[in-house]
């Protein structure tokens, strides 16, 4: 067994994950590198969600008995438990969505509907970058298409980088927000956040920080981040699906509309008009994901026990393995930084001219389950002519042994095609 | 799945390249970015030709070849058959086993027979079948303008 | 024990709902009348959930691998399940959203977003009711708010009922959209669709009903409906919270635009424009409810294998019941009808000049768990010039037994503040 | 939660009705309905009257008839520490068990401790003390008009 320094007891985390004890094809174990599509979930998040139902499910809020209150507390508890993970100034600033991707909707439709300052129209700008999760292109192309706001963009560098090399006049006084990925899920990337920010602050724009690919596997601090959005979605980081979060500044909260519309969210309601409730609630129309916050609080208790800087170091060995062992497969080329600095455990790459798709199938029938395409970031693969990649992201369970797996089916799948 | 037969064609496709033609179209499986261009060249109601170009999986790239081996010299009704059968198989799920009869059709397309377990994998083994079909409507309906 | 004909089994339906069997406030066993807030849920849904998470958990579409494609073949079998059960004509038809809430904006921004003849602007009317749920309130106002159009109403009867003698009035050939409650969640009222959907069609409206309090209760046919949409909620009907539907005729699905944006609802994307999937995709962006859509599927088999019919045929004789042993105590006012015909098994009531809240309290301090406010139905509440009501709604489980605990819960209250 | 006391202020609530005052408000609990008309009249810093009228919760009837009984004939600066005190206790949720200092100041109100484990009460509970707490600054600011 390769043993490398940093790494976590694996072997005593791995007995959390049920689902890593699958077999697949006939009794190979399962090789899980698929993880920055969604993480498996741990025995605490799954007796967390069990108790909850069987014990105190009640709908939330406004119930006097004694379910309701339970409910109700588990369910702002976890809103507690995730304010503590981000380091946010208040609880308030929570808003529980059902996944990353409405969070960052909810984001450009409260500019869409917003009024000076915040609003966004024919006069103003977005910012965006190459390297976007589709989830955080496409509610700002509907947002300009539907405003008239210029969509504008950083464009990336050869090794997968953003290219900030013209900052300046991608982001100007026009530019309104700038959104953009913490770490790439298609490249594994860590984007410079400190140079955007400044640049957005000074000329007064706001910033939204996608942090669905860093929220599961770094220390978050929204507020080292200095950002006034901070989206993140709970299904990849040992939480169920079915429940992510958007972080706000308060005094933003408070000054945009609402976007959902519906029981919870309101103050008072008449048939004429209806008056809002204070931020979070505002923002969280109907019955919310009370199981699945519960869940989500469960995996914030997790990843916290073991220590977000541990999993970091865990995950930054890993990769400086995989980036040396894949760099050693003929033809392999990687799409994105090949060192381990500045990146996440996330390595997409092309192998000669087999197409991904034949990659990918080749190794899950030796149990390896990784992801093949353009993973939602097709700007990505168009940038560099290909029409696909193979990727392989690791998490807090992975090991040096499958990354070895991954090696030799790569192997395999050479000669098979060869 | 990977049969040696579909391997085979990945190999060594038949009848690749562009050619003269009567139509052309271009298809795409945006899903995967598997492309194919395709020309169809008849002659009356045969198929003198189905020539093509494109990028994709071994799945996508062998069926183009396959394609080409079964449709090249048929009449169209036949083609227009061989076709409908191969869509059957693929939509089967894993289902069917291919008989004799069927294989008198097919000949190696019924290889394809396992693909058809991986749903993911079924757009690929139709692409070029979706983009003949086009492409000889297309050539058709050319044909009765111009006559 | 008090036998009823009609009545299901309680005794052994009990048996597969865990939470039935806890105790509150030093070993009282609870008496769950809280159902039409979120119902309790059965073994089989909690095993379908973990079964999910333990063996299956993947992120769906696109996956060559194993899990990927077992996942997606759970999450859109659950798709086929649900279809199956309100009868729709194509599973396409069938969208899986956060809970009922998001389903009627969603509707709502399809309409404020669309082109013609679809479109909602100032020239035209919004049609909905006085007993809505304030999630099919909110959005329209919304949406009148944000296109300039009018939102109009029905009022309702004194005993309870939607009154439609000014239909024409209401309806015009201005109305593009009639939305309305099928039972109401505060009154139990079962409203007269057919009359309603004649006259939209009359006028070429579309007609959005919210079955929330309905699919969990009885027979759901979309068809039979002959409404354009149908939204509903899963924590109600048995299944997790975090997932709710919208069912839409296909057409419509395809004509209107969509709303939130992201992975999965996208056809291709570059960073100049995108293409949506077809529905029901192109309205499921980012990753959807996975485990809760399983979930949703378990539920409805369960429900189907009791039998709506049955289930209506046991709420219905229950409510009879209830209704007869309510009007026993002294003091006591039903709000809304006051016979167990075209209604629900909801019954709101008010107590002498007892406030609700103090009825809910000692209730709950018996054990006895019952909504007590405006039941997100405020409009209702000035309606009858009420604060708010007491509502005690029934389920499948629901007993004879526990209708005689609540009357003798509320003697005591009685006593208690006489 | 149903302490004896409170049920009693509920049932014989002190000082209920509308008198003459210097400032008037109507708070509203949305989530319940509950609500408060309530009249302050000052006689330089004595607090000379609380008068008041709404519907609501036992707790919130009950609690309108201690404040009455608390603050009348008090000095604003006294009024605020008592109004303080009973804030602290409803915000504890449970947590503080009055002892006999405590109970000096609130006196009756310490029957109020159980409530602060609920929370959809507290705000019942408080309605009454935010209304007096702003009627209160309107009178004073009126009065700084017109001195
Ligand atoms: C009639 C009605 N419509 C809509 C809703 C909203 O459902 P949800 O809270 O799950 O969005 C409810 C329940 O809360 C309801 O009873
Ligand atoms: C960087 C990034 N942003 C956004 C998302 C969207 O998350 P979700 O699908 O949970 O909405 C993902 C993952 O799919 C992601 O990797």
């Amino acid at each position: 067994m390769t043993q490398l320094p940093g790494l976590l007891d694996t072997e005593a985390i791995r007995k959390d994950f049920p689902l890593l004890d699958r077999q697949v094809h006939d009794g190979k174990k399962i090789v899980y590198l698929d993880n920055a599509a969604t993480s498996q979930k741990p025995r605490q998040v799954l007796d967390a969600l069990s108790a909850y139902y069987e014990r105190h499910n009640a709908n939330v809020h406004r119930g006097v008995h004694v379910l309701a209150e339970e409910a109700t507390a588990l369910y702002e508890g976890a809103r507690d438990k995730v304010a503590a993970f981000i380091n946010a100034p208040s609880r308030d600033e929570v808003i529980f969505t059902k996944n990353a991707s409405e969070s960052l909707n909810l984001v450009a439709n409260m500019l869409g509907w917003a009024d000076e300052p915040y609003r966004v129209d024919r006069e103003t700008e977005i910012v965006i970058t190459e390297m976007e999760h589709h989830s955080n292109i496409v509610p700002w192309q509907l947002l300009s298409q539907r405003t008239g706001a210029k969509l504008k963009w950083f464009g990336i560098t050869d090794d997968g980088r953003l290219d900030l090399s013209n900052i300046d006049e991608v982001i100007t006084e026009q530019t309104k927000i700038v959104s953009f990925t913490l770490v790439s899920n298609i490249m594994g990337t860590v984007n410079p956040v400190e140079t955007i920010v400044r640049r957005a602050q000074e000329v007064g724009a706001l910033v939204c920080i996608d942090a669905s690919q860093a929220a599961p596997h770094m220390v978050l601090d929204v507020q080292a981040l200095q950002a006034d959005f901070v989206a993140f979605t709970g299904h990849k980081m040992c939480g169920p699906t079915g429940i992510g979060v958007l972080w706000g500044r308060q005094e933003l909260l408070e000054d945009l509309p609402p976007f959902l519309g519906g029981g919870e969210m309101i103050e008072t309601v008449s048939m004429h008009s209806s008056t809002y409730a204070p931020a979070p609630h505002k923002f969280e129309a109907g019955t919310p994901p009370i199981a699945q916050a519960v869940g989500l609080g469960a995996a914030v208790d997790y990843l916290t026990a073991i220590g977000m800087e541990n999993i970091a170091a865990h995950e930054h060995a890993l990769t400086e393995y995989a980036v040396k062992r894949l760099l050693e497969v003929p033809d392999l080329k990687i799409i994105g930084p090949s060192t381990a600095e500045d990146r996440g455990a996330t390595l997409s790459f092309t192998l000669g001219d087999i197409h991904p798709h034949d990659v990918g199938q080749v190794l899950d029938e030796q149990g390896i389950a990784v992801r093949v395409g353009h993973h939602c970031a097709r700007p990505v693969c168009l940038r560099y002519g290909i029409p696909a990649t193979t990727r392989a992201s690791f998490y807090l369970y992975s090991t040096p042994g499958e990354v070895d797996a991954l090696v030799e089916g790569l192997e395999h799948v050479r000669n098979f095609f060869g | 799945m990977y049969q040696d037969v579909i391997l085979d064609h990945y190999k060594h496709p038949h009848g690749r390249g562009l050619r003269d033609g009567d139509a052309e179209v271009h298809h795409v499986n945006p899903t995967c970015g598997d492309e194919i261009t395709l020309r169809v060249r008849l002659d009356g109601t045969t198929i003198e030709d189905v020539s093509y170009e494109g990028q994709g999986c071994s799945i996508s790239q062998a069926s183009a070849s396959v394609l080409n081996d079964l449709l090249v010299g048929k009449e169209l009704g036949e083609a227009q058959r061989i076709q409908e059968t191969f869509l059957a198989l693929m939509q089967s799920k894993g289902q069917v086993e291919p008989d004799d009869a069927m294989e008198e059709v097919l000949e190696d397309a019924v290889a394809f027979a396992g693909v058809s377990k991986y749903p993911a994998r079924v757009k690929c083994a139709l692409l070029s079948w979706m983009a003949w079909k086009d492409a000889t409507a297309k050539a058709l309906s050319q044909e009765a303008k111009t006559a």
